[in-house]
């Protein structure tokens, strides 16, 4: 006897490789200056990252991790979310940080090794950059399960990389997500490569995206280049969410264009072709020619937003070299709410110290 | 007022402070309806209800890193591990986010968790199910670590803990669960995160300790008070941050002091205890600061675990020793 | 524009509740002889089960967790195993171990907390039960992985419970196994409950096999109660396993109809109901039924493997009573290879202690 | 013989361990065709292969268990840790299994797997990637914890690590991976794991160290050689099992001692060190043992790492107060 239990996870696309329609577009593609915002955000991310590689070239940033082919992904998490909704990202999630609030000066202090560059005056419930690949998962199922206990109407977006689905977090939270009926979507950035690691090594799966049914959720996969795709599949899986019908999981499918981090080297272990190939694929320019065939855009809103995008990041940038250290003895301000009486002499000890060695 | 049990303190604080604030919530493996494996959590359901009082899927990593998850969105989640040997799981949410969260983001956000979990050997429970490693929460900055010894401190403790703003390892000595009662009264009473509890005054002698070996050290003294040893016998509890001042103050008076601690020997707190000790009461000791402690072995199985348990006669050893010189 | 993956499991089952083939039965069932080993090792199995309880309620044995309805599958894993492949146990795989080579008395030792009933002197490759849920399937991959670096055609059988499904471990470990492609079989024992959290608290997933999908393994479900179902499975996965095509998940129903272990109340959260009508699927019975049916079996028979039975558990039992503790300097003994010299004081202090205080 | 880097040396141990025994095999995140991403395994896959180098998913409980079930079968499997601020993610198996596969079978199966990762501050990397939680591994009985210091330490003790059949958490000073060279020979000599080396003779006090401390240690021996005071400086090296007996040689000809380590003061293996000292010295010591440490804070973002960090001047000022007592 024999019983048969099927699952399936689809793929979605609207744009090919040129920016052409593939189809009908979603509905929503009507909202023209969404789209603008978004192509304009994408330049804007993308010309801080090539202003943040510059300054750490140049002894002024610490490593930093490029946003290069990553930029559709976090524009369209950025657009989609709700204010009050959270984001939980992972360190290549600029361009979403970006659009929720965080400013490009917060920025370039965190990857320059200050942490005042979490404090986030303008999105304060989202959480900071998680380094420990993964764990970030546990976090937005924690926050998902928050709000079904106070019956908010609010969603979770969890975001990180294809890597970190081979960490237990990343299942476990998936899992708790089903078990409990969280509001919590997961967006995988399928970028073919951890650090060195290719994505074929990192899972038999044939997807990332079917990891969902360990769950019990629904998976997705979107073409992370495609930015009707990827914001596509947010919007209905954050309603889906916010609408108490459960998280579920997408997988956006893109390319690490630029080395892992800046301390990195990818030519040690990546062929050439391959990346000169994801060039052709990549979403910005796709999205612009989109623009282009609609007569949304020409060369000289192009010039303009190029302009106009370098003046806002060279401002952020003076913002940042202007901003002093922190006191040494900051290391013991928000350790624990007040410092407790064990830690007095210690303090006091740094305070003196730093006095007499300068 | 009534008496209880360690285990129904902490059950009595529980139930306390979900009462009073609806921000606290408890979430754990079978601690809903089962009421938790040592029953530290029996009511709590069916008076507080499923959405507050939450089964989890058997997962320690999940646990810990759902309970920060809730933290940073105010709640006060209360996680209880299973056994203190099945929190490894749960470490590096516990040393990488619990501890980090309120300093990474400057203050914006905080992680007032308490990750409870029973430790300590001397029930007769399979391998893993006796550890007692303390040590490797008091080494990470940004915790706090307790471990009551009574009903009573266990009551006052948990509460404090609760209502701490920052992280808490809540430790419950497993062996003292069922092994007194005393009377408590359920007044919401805290007691202080930041200070040991003097519990027998002395003047030969400073006996330190904490957990389930606050018993032994207690009968000790006892045993040495009919050889006209006065020993004063302290309570760590509260074990990091660390109270030197009332450690450092008796052995001011007393100049002797002896550790006991069930956990290894080898980079356990009674080291950190000592060295302080060592350091700062150096023109006061008339004698070496002794540990007695664990052996630097995997805890036996059952039939021989008490042949690792720091007993009365060890102490009492220990303190003879230090007294002759 | 949609693709669409699709993916499935399969459930089989060979025999109904009364022990009635429900078509035919697999060609290896003409071996009456095994069948009748596995019956008669079910029996041995809940002989020795009801004599550790009864043990442990005496004082004379440690917590203990019974096998009662896991008989079926530990015999068949320990029946489909071949000599030279490794299992990985769990702390519910009597059945199996005792058909590995593991003794009555080397299980009563463990269980009445004496390490020596891990050192099990006939199967000495096989892992030791691993305390910490799920911890095993990960040594799993790691046997398995020696198995392809070493060119060795042995599989690996991974044990683990419903509940330990939902550690990380197990999915990391599944991950590894597809992406290694590593010969590692997990057959979990899906009892419907993890201590007195019921099968719907632990996972939002239709079914536990599913989570196979997550590591691009096949996964499958069998009647756990249903003797030529878990053992025809676990043929088809070793063999699979042992000719270099891969790992898989097996999920194994059944339902746990004692305590989860003598520590533990199950009438505190479990209702009467379930657990007497799961008694009507029980294997062991349902496999004398098809005996009898067979005309295999009879009440002579069946009275004569009740005494055998036990006779041997009476034998395992006075040999595991007469077996002294071992001296507590043992604890040092096999802590490292030698003792080291920063450990001799510990051990002479030890050794002088136990000769003062007796 | 060659001038190399102590992440060469470390580089030329494995190679030369691989080359002489079919066992040993490496595994890791980015292990095999990037070399590593310190390239401490450069060229091992283009020598061994990718059957015995091998790219893990990336899941560090997973590379810290896979390793545990590959030694059950006789290999003996070098698993990299990226930073050791993502092992915390393997504590489970290190301290439940790794520790314990030996006692548990009583000798039956064994767990020679080594465990290396790179730690310390120093080099203005992000968060969690500056840690030194060595403290946390010398606690667990079962473990050996090793720390070279020098290009010539680092090829001795990973051999000797490697060759020994049990397991060894071995932690490599980052900030000491280019630092210096040194002419290293590549003669499989392994050096004792039971041993601290004494790296200076001296007379009026004893500094004890480790890891990439010892760098300001020498140093500060130097500064203190020209004010005319005779430093001894000793390298732990070997951080668990502990030999004592060279520590407490060197403080019995000295009576003076301070210990220097990066890693957090509280609980830290200084504790251990400053507390034996002191009880079995006792009646040597002519001044406390002093420590000179890490803060008992989270290690700060790159900006403000050096301030966390123990400098030369540090510890020249508490060599300064013991000398005056
Ligand atoms: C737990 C943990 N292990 C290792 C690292 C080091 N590390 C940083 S990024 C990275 C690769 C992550 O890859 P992926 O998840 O695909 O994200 P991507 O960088 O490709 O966007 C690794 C291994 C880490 N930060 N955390
Ligand atoms: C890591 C870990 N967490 C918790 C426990 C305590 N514990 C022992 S058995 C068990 C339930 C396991 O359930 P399942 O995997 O379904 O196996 P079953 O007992 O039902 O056969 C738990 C929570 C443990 N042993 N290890
Ligand atoms: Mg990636
Ligand atoms: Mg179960």
């Amino acid at each position: 006897m024999k019983d048969r239990y099927a699952f399936h996870v689809d793929s979605i696309a609207y744009l090919d490789e040129s920016g052409d329609a593939l189809g009908d577009l979603p509905e929503w593609s009507d909202d023209r200056d969404t789209i603008l915002d978004a192509y304009r955000h994408m330049v804007l991310t993308r010309t801080f990252d090539n202003k943040t590689i510059a300054l750490q070239r140049t002894g002024q940033c610490g490593t930093y991790p490029s946003v290069l082919g990553h930029e559709t992904i976090g524009t369209a998490i950025g657009q989609t979310l709700a204010k009050d909704d959270v984001l939980v990202p992972y360190y290549r999630d600029h361009a979403a940080q970006l659009l929720r609030g965080v400013t490009l000066t917060e920025m370039l202090l965190y990857w320059g090794g200050d942490e005042r560059g979490s404090a986030y005056a303008h999105c304060p419930e989202d959480l900071p950059v998680a380094v420990p690949i993964s764990t970030q998962c546990c976090h937005a199922v924690g926050v998902g399960a928050s709000f079904r206990i106070r019956d908010q109407k609010r969603a979770v977006l969890c975001s990180l990389g294809d890597g970190a689905t081979s960490k237990g977090d990343f299942l476990e939270s998936v899992n708790l997500a089903g078990a409990w009926h969280l509001p919590v979507v997961f967006i995988v950035t399928n970028n073919q490569w951890a650090i060195s690691t290719p994505r074929h090594l990192q899972t038999g799966a044939e997807t990332i995206a079917q990891k969902a049914i360990s769950g019990g959720l629904p998976g997705i996969i979107c073409d992370g280049n495609d930015y009707f795709a990827v914001r596509h599949a947010l919007m209905h899986a954050l309603e889906r969410a916010r609408t108490g019908k459960g998280g579920s999981v997408i997988e956006a499918v893109t390319y690490r264009l630029g080395d892992h981090t800046t301390a990195d080297d990818a030519t040690r272990y990546r062929p050439a072709e391959e990346l000169k190939q994801a060039w052709e694929r990549e979403g910005v320019k796709r999205l612009q020619s989109w623009l282009h065939h609609q007569g949304l855009w020409d060369s000289d809103r192009e010039q303009a937003l190029q302009v106009s995008c370098r003046n806002q990041v060279d401002k952020a940038v003076e913002a940042y070299l202007a901003t002093g250290p922190q006191p040494p003895t900051a290391m013991f301000d928000h350790l624990f709410e007040t410092l407790p009486a064990a830690l007095a002499g210690q303090y006091e000890r740094l305070q003196r110290r730093e006095v007499k060695h300068g | 007022m009534a008496d209880v049990t360690l285990v129904e303190a902490v059950n009595m604080a529980l139930a306390h402070e979900m009462a009073a604030n609806e921000d606290v919530v408890v979430l754990g493996e079978d601690i809903a309806t089962n009421g938790g494996v040592f029953r530290a959590t029996v009511g709590l359901k069916d008076r507080f209800g499923f959405k507050r009082v939450m089964d989890t899927p058997l997962a320690e990593n999940l646990i810990a890193g759902t309970a920060v998850g809730m933290a940073t969105q105010g709640l006060r989640p209360v996680a209880e591990f299973q056994f203190m040997g099945f929190i490894y799981a749960g470490m590096e949410q516990i040393i990488s986010h619990a501890a980090r969260m309120r300093n990474r983001t400057r203050g914006r956000l905080s992680c007032p968790v308490v990750f409870r979990a029973p430790f300590g050997g001397g029930i007769h429970a399979p391998e893993h199910h006796s550890e007692s490693t303390e040590a490797l929460f008091a080494h990470i900055p940004g915790l706090r670590v307790v471990i009551p010894s009574s009903p009573k401190r266990a009551y006052g403790l948990l509460l404090a803990s609760i209502r701490n703003n920052d992280p808490v390892v809540f430790l419950e000595p497993k062996r003292l669960y069922r092994a007194v009662t005393q009377s408590v009264e359920d007044d919401g009473e805290a007691l202080p995160l930041d200070t040991c509890f003097t519990l027998r005054e002395g003047s030969d002698v400073t006996l330190i300790s904490w957990g389930a070996s606050i018993a032994e050290t207690l009968e000790a003294a006892d045993a040495l008070a009919e050889q006209g040893v006065s020993a004063e016998v302290i309570d760590v509890a509260t074990i990091s941050p660390l109270d030197r001042e009332t450690l450092l103050c008796s052995v001011a008076k007393t100049g002797r002091c002896v550790i006991v601690h069930e956990a290894c020997r080898n980079v356990g707190v009674g080291a950190e205890i000592a060295a302080s000790i060592a350091e700062a009461a150096f023109l006061d000791l008339q004698a070496p600061v002794v540990r007695v402690t664990g052996y630097d072995t995997i805890m036996p199985y059952a039939r021989n675990e008490m042949a690792y348990l720091p007993q009365v006669a060890d102490i009492v050893e220990a303190v003879e020793q230090v007294i002759a010189l």
